[in-house]
């Protein structure tokens, strides 16, 4: 394993340490390794995401006006504990209630929902959202469900312009659940994610083969095969996007193209190429489109798709309002 | 077997001690088949309890548990810490302030235990979890024949089975015939209250 | 070689399509491989940089209000020809002329000077600055002199604000010159980059080698040394920098922490905290920083620093300007 | 020998088949003291040219160096680009209307090619670039004795030098004994000046 760091065991220390030394306009409460907005909004719904870290710049890069209001850090690809959430409940609740942006992990649900229940005995109200957007996972009552991903960032980004705007902790939900039922990701890796503890790859992979279908922790994904060319790997995202979503091609999309922190820009337009001409050449309508690192899985190389029905012409407005967040 | 305040802290230490040991092991089990931090999230666990016990040594028998439950709880994270913290608390609840506990008590607390891991985990035994191992073990005590051999069967037994429920739920077949991290820890935790006195004599 | 990519011949044009398809505010000119700003600023001086690609986001990523008004993209690694450089400057020439920014390479030096030769022939006013900010190369007149490196991101912004502001082409070019003059990068690799149509690494790193002083093409840099802590290495950076400068440490100074293209956030922030702490330990000032992937060597791991001594307050007012440049 | 429209037409096909055909290996020399595109820039240029010649054949002797130095300021980017192009631009300069040279008219040809190179790269002889293939070849080519042996000879020299000057200078020491790959695709040049007809007899 080779990394720019110090002791492996102090990365997420370390970390959140330089983020709060480069971004003056955060808080940066150390014992529960929380980034809060230096400054509120007052009177608006919190807006909290986290989960474990190596998602970078997920989740404090989203921390800002216009976006979340606090992120929770777990260790490396585990959930933060309550009380960490429940400190961040504290520190971004201004009077009108808190909302949880939260992934679909059993840790992470588990987790955020013993901080809700700290929460209300102390009478702040906290309501929140399981993002479920990976279609790679099989998704049935007797499954786990589908994991969260990428997705989540458009998510942060709808509520947070949302909550700006003065929308209640009650219409937050209802918009929140909305968009997530409208949200579809996939992945794939083309070499695996090396967690600074472990010091080994999450799975391995032969020098020709790709993996689809992976998830942002190192899981590994449905399927091994040949690496593909750009336009090969877009066309099976889509495909199997359109097989679990069933939506009909006249849907008016957003798509988030996203690196999973290994793989440079250079790939990732290439890809967003391929993506959005095949979605072109179908008849879908996209009406915004992101590229870049935005949910990482510290260094693996990979890219996934996530695509956004715009059931709602407010989405797109959401999407689009400014944000002071330094990663969106 | 009597369990008392000091059987229990041993019990926990030997676990403890046990997860701290085996720490590699258990995320090795993980990177395989979850996301490889098993190992380290339960020895965060077991390292704080371990540490808070020599600053503040649990008074009662509940004690013992209260304070695993709180550091599994603040101090790990992931699915592990809230399963593991709420079978804990849920054990310390089930005690409430009893000094002693005679077989049939202690089969009774860890039942409590193993219901709080499955409401809090939303499972069932069958779904390759530690729950796997919760459910044989508390049978095998309840005949008075848990043994080291048995727990070592169980988690073969685990191992055949098809993950439903948590990370290792998302590899599909593909978990089949590999160790459940949280399976292997639970394995510890009775090997541990094995080693803490003769569990099947009086 | 593992990418996602199409025909590795195809990389530029790929990426380029798929950076308009993404950008609706740029027009790109294909023949010649321009990005440029979609709609301009009337009068003021059009501002150019340019030079291989596979450098993303730059350069293209930095065009937009407040920055670049076009982007000349080279083949991967290799300088556009005059044709190209010309082609940018007379769609950015909005009547008061035109600045090309110019990274210190014998061929972006051969190429922009002949486009300058080129547009002066059709009467448009050309300047231009050539940044020279890496100190990893030894500076002589016997040698080609330093290399331009990511210290350029900073004088594009300088002098993109003070272009937005109505700077005539003089103005802009001293203070270029004052800015390069005030600027020094030094970065590493742990892993070397690989060109798609090379197919093969640009040099070889043992898996326990790191490399200082790296260019942002593959070159290899001065000393190859077993892999250090991010402390060490940032120590050795700004030892190497204070060495090559013979700055003071009473200096005000803006910090560029950049991503080489595989090395994630985490490990830049990381590498962030540790320059910062020991920046502020020696008694520097740190007024600005900014971290993360701005002038890559496509899939290299490594980091770069860039200081650069705030000469003058303007310069921190011009940095702190807001843009709609996608990549800033 | 005299140069005529064909000749020079011939040799510029012959350079420019030998550069696509040692593109991987210029690649090569130039990945471990440059940045690895020598072979792929000298091969664009060198695709386009031989296309050009089949829409537009040049009419006199001065367009095969002028439609050569278009291909190579236009197609080739990178230090070659300008200075090929450059090079090639004054050789056509100073061909002018002629249609055809003799040897000593072809030696200051030449001459003004090479002078075009060090005025736009700014370079001399001695830095470990092209130009230590084209001084000491005009030199040989002067007293009507080069040899692809002699050329042989003036690549080893020149691969003993350290670079000063492109890309290869910042590899410093590093440079010596490493093929430079402008002086590799120089060599070609000459090469195919040698293949296109007999220089050393009349
Ligand atoms: N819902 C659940 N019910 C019971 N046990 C579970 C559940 N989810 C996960 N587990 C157990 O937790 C273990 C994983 O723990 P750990 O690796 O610490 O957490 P995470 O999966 O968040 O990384 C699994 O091996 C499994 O035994
Ligand atoms: N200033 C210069 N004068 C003469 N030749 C030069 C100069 N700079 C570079 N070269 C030659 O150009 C070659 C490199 O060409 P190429 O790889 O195509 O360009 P780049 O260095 O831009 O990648 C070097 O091997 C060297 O012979
Ligand atoms: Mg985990
Ligand atoms: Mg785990
Ligand atoms: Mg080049
Ligand atoms: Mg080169």
């Amino acid at each position: 394993m080779k990394k720019i760091i110090n002791q492996p065991e102090q990365v997420l220390v370390d970390m959140l340490a330089g983020y709060k030394l480069v971004h003056d306009d955060v808080t940066y409460l150390e014992d529960t390794h929380v980034i809060t907005r230096a400054q509120f909004t007052s009177n608006k719904v919190g807006i909290i995401s986290g989960g474990g870290s190596g998602h970078e710049p997920a989740h404090a890069g989203f921390v800002g006006l216009g976006m979340l209001d606090a992120a929770v850090c777990g260790h490396v690809f585990t959930s933060p504990t309550p009380d960490q959430v429940f400190s961040a409940i504290k520190a971004a609740d201004q009077g009108s209630g808190v909302f949880l942006v939260i992934k679909n992990y059993s840790g992470d649900c588990m987790n955020f929902e013993m901080a809700k229940d700290l929460a209300e005995l102390e009478d702040i109200a906290v309501d929140y959202v399981i993002v479920n957007d990976d279609v790679a996972v099989f998704d049935s009552s007797y499954t786990e469900g589908r994991r969260g991903v990428a997705g989540t960032i458009l998510v942060h980004k709808i509520i947070g312009a949302a909550a700006e705007k003065g929308a209640s902790l009650e219409d937050i939900k209802t918009l929140a659940e909305s968009v997530v039922a409208h949200l579809a990701t996939v992945g794939v890796a083309i070499k695996p994610a090396i967690v600074p503890e472990v010091g080994k790859p999450g799975f391995d992979l032969d020098e020709d083969e790709m993996e689809f279908g992976i998830g942002i922790h190192g899981e590994p994904g449905y399927s091994r095969e040949k690496i593909k060319t750009s336009r090969e790997i877009a066309e099976e995202l889509i495909h199997k996007i359109e097989v679990e979503t069933k939506w009909t091609t006249d849907q008016t999309l957003a798509v988030l193209i996203n690196g999973m922190g290994a793989t440079p820009l250079m790939e990732q337009y290439i890809f967003a190429h391929d993506c959005l001409n095949i979605l072109q050449e179908k008849g879908y309508k996209v009406q915004f489109k992101k590229v870049g690192n935005y949910m990482t899985a510290i260094d693996m190389a990979g890219v996934s798709l996530t695509l956004l029905q715009l059931e709602d012409a407010k989405w797109l407005e959401y999407l689009t309002e400014s944000t002071l967040a330094p990663a969106w | 077997m009597i369990i008392t305040k000091e059987l229990a802290q041993k019990w926990f230490t030997v676990f403890a001690e046990k997860v701290i040991q085996d720490k590699e092991q258990l995320s090795e089990y993980d990177r395989i088949i979850g996301d490889g931090d098993h190992g380290m999230n339960m020895a965060r666990g077991a390292q704080q309890l371990l540490s808070s016990w020599q600053e503040t040594p649990p008074v009662h028998l509940a004690d013992v548990f209260k304070q695993a439950a709180m550091k599994w709880i603040s101090g790990v994270g992931g699915a592990s810490g809230p399963l593991y913290g709420t079978a804990f608390f849920e054990m310390a609840k089930a005690i409430g302030t009893k000094e002693e506990l005679q077989h049939e008590e202690l089969v009774n607390v860890i039942k409590a235990g193993f219901d709080g891991i499955r409401k809090r985990g939303k499972s069932e035994v069958g779904q390759k979890t530690m729950l796997d191992v919760w459910a044989p073990a508390i049978e095998s005590l309840e005949e008075k024949q848990l043994t080291t051999e048995i727990l070592e069967t169980t988690l073969t037994k685990v191992t055949a089975l098809k993950a439903t429920k948590g990370r290792a739920s998302f590899l599909g077949e593909r978990s089949i015939n590999e160790v459940d991290p949280g399976a292997a820890s639970s394995k510890l935790f009775f090997e541990a209250l094995l080693e803490a006195g003769d569990l099947n004599g009086d």
